[in-house]
């Protein structure tokens, strides 16, 4: 089997993408599901380089300062989501996510 | 360089799926924060020194305590972190889930012909990020400070105790 | 040192940044309130030398800057400063003496709370008064204008705890407003008539030859300018709140009602002259006249020491509009500034002698002052022998003699010189009756007993002014016409005369002797005694003392037909507008209880029974939303992967 | 001055100047073109090992004898060469210090954390050791010239921090671990006014790279006054936030509060002995010396000699005599003031540093805007800047201190 560099990074991201979604389904504990997420977004951030690192470029840092904006707006996301955990803690006295459902219609 | 591109992924992935599988709360947050580094790695290898740099200060120094923090805030007792395992329905239901998207995505990248990329390798220097920065992208990086800030905010005033609601606890 | 006309605005702006100083400056700090002031004033001052000497180096020219203020239909509204001869004396005369009574203030109203507001107020009104002086255009003058009215009633009412101080602004106020109407309306139909409010702007100014000439004259436009003059100057028949706007303090009464804010109908006339047709100058002369005797008339019979004061201000601005009527404008500004000196002499010296007196200010309380107060006394003599006109040495008589003059070259008429002559009688007659009452004879009170002379603040100020009592008149002599040839190059000055001067110092002498005869030879000893004058004549006295019945003519007219008006705005309200709307309200309401049965009884029946079906599905499809997150998410997952067979399978590729 | 003395002064001067390159070079001359490299590498990284390893022990004696000096009384001076009586004034000391480490028993608490309890020490210093390599320590002697070293040097040191919550949570203690919390937020407060501190550094700079840093401030004004960061209105305000927050980020007194020994038994610390404790130990000297060096680097000139006529000595000399002298502030400063309570500290941080950092920020503005100012008319530059950051510091220092009086003492005199 003869890969491309860029198919080989593709897939690595993909495999990540995977293990963040299956861990962010299969466990309860909200801030494992939060990271999982986290995992998601890293897989995105790194298809973007890779495709900066070989697809055809356009325009020099369009990738890098995507993943920059990504990587910030993961902060803000972690800094908030957590806060959140936080918030269900102190209201239901664990962190299950099946068990946030006070708000279900 | 295929070789190292290689390690870094299996070494990233192997942390990943490994702090997804554990039950120990502290140890999972750790080795996601390893898997997080392989990723900077990964950057470092594709050549993106600056995003590489950021990844570490971000994720490593400051999301990370982020996380360890809200893992100890959020456990009763020293047992606590040490979380029971979701239930086999869910777990396998996961699986099927994962693996039906990743056999997607592997399908589709594999099937895809990828036009053979030109053999320089971009760069990009600080300089150069800088000037995108704040040139094309000023608009941008306006928005992400005041998402920051808001973030800040929201994050302080929904992990605050409000005095009141504690004495109705 | 000239001061060139670019930076004239520095010399209102002293005074307005004083006095945006004094009010925001804390009120327990007198030091800072008055000495910024004054400091402001002096250095005003100053600058209005330099641009004298400016002004001096070419009589002739009117210097001008205009700018434009903002952008209106087609053109720009357009401001300015002018400095000519006029100007700048104006400009020395209103900072000269306005300096001399914020000083005399500071000692004056030493006792009073609210010292540092009224040299915030004094300050604003110097620098409204400066601005009008220097404007350039009949707009600004006209802004100007109203904020030394402004001034003018916030002074005048500064004691307003006195509800003779209240009223008395209030009709101040007032009263100037309805010759201000005139003078709004003569601005508008001049810009109608000829695009632009400025004075001089090279050519197509409102007072420039080309101009003139297109307008062609306008009598109107002179008249309603005049009103506004009228009512600031306080001719007839809108003399009559010059003598209540007394019930401010002293040094107000000299500062705006004698020496400054009453001149700037006679400057604005002055300044406005080439506009005037002859017509409009018998108006005024006419006016003048009769302002100037009727005044003289009303103050021979007055007993406060401020009216008598106050009408006689009213007689010698009568004598001003008189000279502008008759055409010699110059000689009308000659006597401002003589006025101007000695006036405010004679005020300062009557509220050095009411400071003294312990506020007492009925001539009849008061006597027997020449003793104790030595400064005051010669001080007063000297501005009472100007104002009556005592010959050679006192300003006053060649101010006046140069008014006589131009009255009796007018081709008109002579009436105006037989008023003006007569006038001159009577002013030397109650001005003697002033002094014999106040300063000889014996103290007729515990007051005017116990007076003593005021500290210098307030002594110095009166030794300036009089020196400028005496020496000014000398500016415009018939034999050395220094000031009118300043003033207007142009101007015609009669020399000779001999036999006119005569007249006016035997009438002089006349006025003098009489008045010592009747008050002076035999004084007053009791305060309550009667006047002679009322003894020998009641009813023409008791005429005089009531002002000539003006405030009662005006209440039964005017106020009268004001109040009938009002009385049938009120009923046409009450009664007619009221009752529509109370129809038109209860059909409103009738509307009402008929919607409100229709909608309870067959509307409402049918929006609730949909508003249930819908909330019923509503329900049924909330319930999807189970909570569960992981369940979100799997659907997100299962989703993408059906989505992506369906592409697929769908032919996309 | 002759100029052929000149001549010779300028070649002895670079040849000293290059003399740990030709050094190297010699040492790898004999070996292949591509294995040149890797071995100029280990040589480098082993270089600087070895050199802050030494410089490490000597800091030990150094600090242990100015803390004595400065509290009147000798300090160690017994240890000196062994079998012999010459005691060099106890300068064998961290000998003794190491063997003693080196031999002690190696206790694992057994409720700890195996793994993390043992990873906790070697993070720690492999992280430290990551800091040196963009340090410019001579003219050409920086191990990894980065475009961005600026931010890898703040970046590898935000992963101190992961190690010492290690420690902290590995030791299953509830001390160890208040004390990790505590370590935790003291490090985040200061990270942010270390940022933001050097923010103007690399704005006015243009650029990240330490080297282009350093490079930025040569020259002299007057030809007496150096041109580095630490002499600007903005570069000292930035130096002095630098400062205080490095001191806090290497958990030195004042703000030793993570291992403070009378209220936290040593903090993270407490279930450590022997050689992880000797670890641990190494690597907050090593992140002292790294925090110190980024000091020299962004502020005082890193390399560059403070006079012209200096620059005859070489340019490590005078990083190295820098950064010594910084260390000795470091420790006079451990040894004059009294310690942080943990409320002082955080409010230091957030409401004191953080916003005069972001008003330097402003000033640095104000001093790039006007940097084609000339003339009499830089008095006026240098007033405004100055009163720019006066001002804020002294209202906000007054407002942060009101209400708060001097400690009285009422049974001591």
């Amino acid at each position: 089997m003869n890969l491309a560099p860029l198919q080989l990074c593709l897939l690595f991201s993909s495999a990540l993408f995977c293990i963040g979604l299956i861990g962010a389904l299969s466990r309860s504990n909200t801030i494992l599901v939060l990271l999982g997420i986290e995992l998601m977004l890293n897989a995105a951030n790194l298809n973007f380089i890779a495709f900066w690192r070989y697809g055809a470029n356009s325009e020099p840092a369009t990738g890098v300062m995507f993943v920059i904006f990504a990587i910030a707006v993961a902060a803000a996301e972690a800094a908030v989501g957590l806060a959140l955990v936080i918030t269900i803690y102190r209201h239901q006295k664990n962190i299950r996510l099946q068990d946030a459902t006070r708000l279900k219609g | 360089m295929t070789a190292v591109l290689i390690l870094i992924a299996v070494a990233t992935l192997c942390t990943a799926a490994v702090a997804m599988a554990l039950r120990n709360l502290i140890h999972s947050a750790l080795l996601l924060i390893a898997s997080w580094t392989g990723i900077a790695a990964f950057y470092l290898w594709a050549g993106a020194e600056f995003v590489a740099f950021a990844q570490v200060l971000i994720y490593v120094g400051a999301i990370s305590m982020v996380v360890l923090f809200a893992v100890l805030l959020t456990r009763q007792s020293r047992a606590d972190v040490a979380i029971a395992p979701g239930s086999l329905g869910r777990v396998v239901l996961a699986l099927i889930a994962g693996g039906a998207v990743l056999g997607v995505l592997v399908g589709a990248v594999l099937s895809t012909k990828f036009a053979n990329s030109s053999a320089t390798t971009p760069t990009v220097t600080v300089k150069q990020i800088g000037q995108s920065l704040g040139g094309a992208h000023a608009a941008a990086l306006l928005v992400i400070g005041v998402l920051l800030t808001v973030a800040l905010l929201g994050a302080v005033v929904l992990a605050t105790t409000d005095r009141a609601e504690k004495e109705d606890a | 040192m000239g001061l060139s006309v670019q930076f004239l605005w520095l010399i209102p702006a002293l005074p307005l940044l004083a006095a945006g100083i004094g009010s925001i400056a804390p009120s327990r700090d007198r030091t800072l309130a008055s000495g910024t002031a004054i400091a402001a004033l002096a250095l005003s001052f100053l600058l209005s030398c330099g641009a004298l000497l400016t002004a001096l180096a070419n009589p002739a020219d009117h210097a001008t800057h205009n700018f434009a203020w903002f952008e209106l239909g087609h053109g720009a509204v357009r401001l300015g400063w002018l400095l000519d001869p006029l100007t700048a004396l104006m400009c020395i005369m209103v900072t000269f003496v306005g300096l001399l009574i914020f000083i005399f203030s500071t000692g004056y109203l030493r006792a009073d709370a609210r010292f540092k507001q009224f040299f915030c107020f004094l300050s604003l009104f110097a620098a409204a008064m400066l601005g009008l002086l220097i404007a350039n255009s009949l707009l600004l003058l006209f802004i100007c204008w109203e904020l030394v009215g402004l001034a003018s009633y916030l002074l005048i009412g500064f004691w307003f705890h006195k509800p003779a101080a209240a009223a008395a602004a209030k009709k101040a106020f007032i009263t100037t407003r309805i010759g201000d109407l005139g003078l709004l309306l003569g601005m508008v139909w001049l810009y109608d008539s000829t695009g632009s409010l400025l004075f001089y702007d090279g050519g197509n100014g409102v007072l420039e030859p080309s101009v003139l000439a297109a307008l062609g004259g306008s009598t109107a436009i002179g008249l309603l300018i005049f009103c506004g003059a009228v009512g600031k100057s306080g001719q007839f028949p809108l003399h009559v709140w010059l003598p209540d706007a007394m019930e401010g303090p002293t040094p107000v009464s000299a500062l705006i009602h004698a020496a400054t804010m009453v001149a700037a109908g006679v400057f604005l006339m002055a300044r406005v002259f080439p506009l005037l047709t002859p017509d409009a100058l018998t108006v005024i002369a006419l006016t003048g006249a009769i302002t100037a005797l009727m005044g003289a008339l009303i103050a021979v019979a007055q007993n406060d020491i401020k009216r008598i004061l106050a009408f006689s201000t009213v007689s010698q601005l009568g004598y001003m509009m008189l000279a502008i009527g008759v055409g010699s404008w110059t000689t009308a500004i000659f006597h401002l500034l003589t006025h101007a000196c000695f006036k405010a002499l004679l005020f300062l010296g009557a509220g050095s002698v009411i400071h003294a007196a312990h506020h007492e200010q009925d001539i009849r309380q008061l006597g027997g002052l020449r003793g104790p107060m030595k400064t005051t006394f010669a001080t007063f003599a000297i501005g009472m022998m100007a104002l009556s006109g005592v010959p050679f040495i006192f300003s006053g008589f060649w101010s006046k003699e140069a008014i006589l003059h131009a009255a009796h070259a007018w081709d008109v008429s002579q009436l105006p010189l037989y008023l003006g002559l007569a006038a001159v009688v009577l002013t030397a007659f109650y001005m003697t009756r002033l002094m014999a009452e106040v300063f000889f004879g014996a103290a007729r009170s515990d007051a005017a007993g116990h007076a003593q002379e005021n500290p210098p603040t307030m002594t110095v100020p009166l030794g300036l002014l009089a020196v400028c009592a005496v020496g000014l008149g000398f500016l415009g002599t018939p034999y050395w016409p220094w000031l009118q040839h300043t003033l207007d190059p142009l101007a015609h000055v009669e020399a000779g005369g001999y036999g006119l001067m005569m007249v006016s110092i035997v009438l002089v002498a006349l006025g003098l002797g009489s008045g010592w005869a009747i008050y002076g030879r035999k004084s007053r000893v009791k305060s309550s005694a009667a006047d002679p004058l009322a003894v020998r004549a009641p009813s023409v006295f008791a005429f005089l003392a009531a002002r000539m019945k003006f405030d009662e003519l005006y209440a039964a007219t005017f106020g009268r037909l004001n109040h009938g008006l009002a009385v049938f705005a009120d009923a046409l309200d009450r009664h007619l507008w009221d009752g529509a709307v109370r129809f038109f309200s209860r059909l409103g309401e009738f509307a009402g209880v008929v919607n409100r049965e229709t909608d309870e009884g067959a509307l409402n029946g049918g929006f609730d029974a949909t508003s249930e079906g819908l909330r019923k599905r509503a329900h049924s499809y909330s319930r999807a939303q189970t909570g569960d997150a992981h369940g979100y998410l799997l659907m997100v997952a299962f989703g993408f992967v059906v989505l992506v067979f369906a592409v697929l399978l769908g032919g996309a590729r | 001055m002759s100029a052929a003395w000149t001549n010779i002064a300028t070649s002895a001067h670079s040849l000293l100047e290059r003399l740990p390159l030709l050094a190297r070079d010699f040492t790898t001359d004999w070996l292949p073109e591509s294995a040149r490299w890797l071995a100029n590498s280990l040589i480098t990284i082993a270089t600087v090992v070895v050199a802050f390893a030494s410089l490490f022990a000597l800091l030990t004696i150094v600090e242990r004898k100015v803390l004595a000096r400065v509290q009147n009384r000798p300090g160690p001076n017994r240890v000196g060469i062994p079998f012999t009586k010459i005691k060099l004034f106890g300068l064998g000391q961290p000998l003794a210090d190491g063997i003693k480490m080196l031999t002690k028993e190696d206790i694992v608490p057994r409720a700890a954390d195996q793994v993390l309890h043992f990873l906790a020490p070697v993070a720690l210093l492999a992280f430290s050791i990551l800091t040196f390599a963009v340090i410019p320590f001579g003219r050409q002697l920086v191990p990894l010239e980065l475009d961005a070293g600026v931010l890898y040097f703040f970046a590898a040191g935000a992963a101190t921090e992961l190690a010492v919550f290690m420690a902290g949570w590995a030791s299953h203690n509830k001390y160890s671990l208040l004390a990790a919390m505590r370590a935790l937020a003291q490090l985040i407060s200061y990270e942010l006014p270390l940022l933001l501190s050097i923010v103007p550094v690399v704005m006015l700079a243009g650029s990240l790279s330490t080297v282009g840093i350093v490079e930025k401030q040569a020259g002299w004004t007057w030809g007496f006054v150096p041109h580095w960061h630490v002499f600007t209105p903005w570069g000292a305000a930035g130096f002095a936030i630098f400062f205080v927050a490095a001191l806090a980020e290497s958990n030195r007194s004042p703000f030793d509060r993570p291992e403070a020994e009378s209220e936290l038994i040593a903090g993270h610390l407490t279930e450590y002995s022997g050689f992880k404790y000797a670890l641990f130990f190494m690597a907050e000297y090593f992140g002292m010396c790294a925090l110190c060096g980024m000091g020299v680097t962004l502020f005082l000139g890193g390399w560059q000699a403070p006079l012209p006529f200096l620059e005859i000595i070489p340019s490590y000399f005078w990083f190295a005599a820098k950064l010594l002298t910084l260390l000795f502030v470091f420790m006079w400063i451990r040894a004059t003031l009294p310690r942080l309570r943990i409320d002082q500290l955080t409010r230091l941080a957030w409401k004191f540093l953080v916003p005069l950092a972001l008003i330097n920020l402003g000033v640095a503005v104000f001093w790039a805007l006007t940097a084609d100012w000339t003339g009499a008319i830089r008095a006026i530059r240098w007033i405004v800047a100055g009163a720019l950051i006066v001002g804020p510091f002294v209202l906000i220092g007054r407002k942060l201190s009101s209400g708060i009086a001097p400690r009285t003492y009422r049974y001591a005199t």
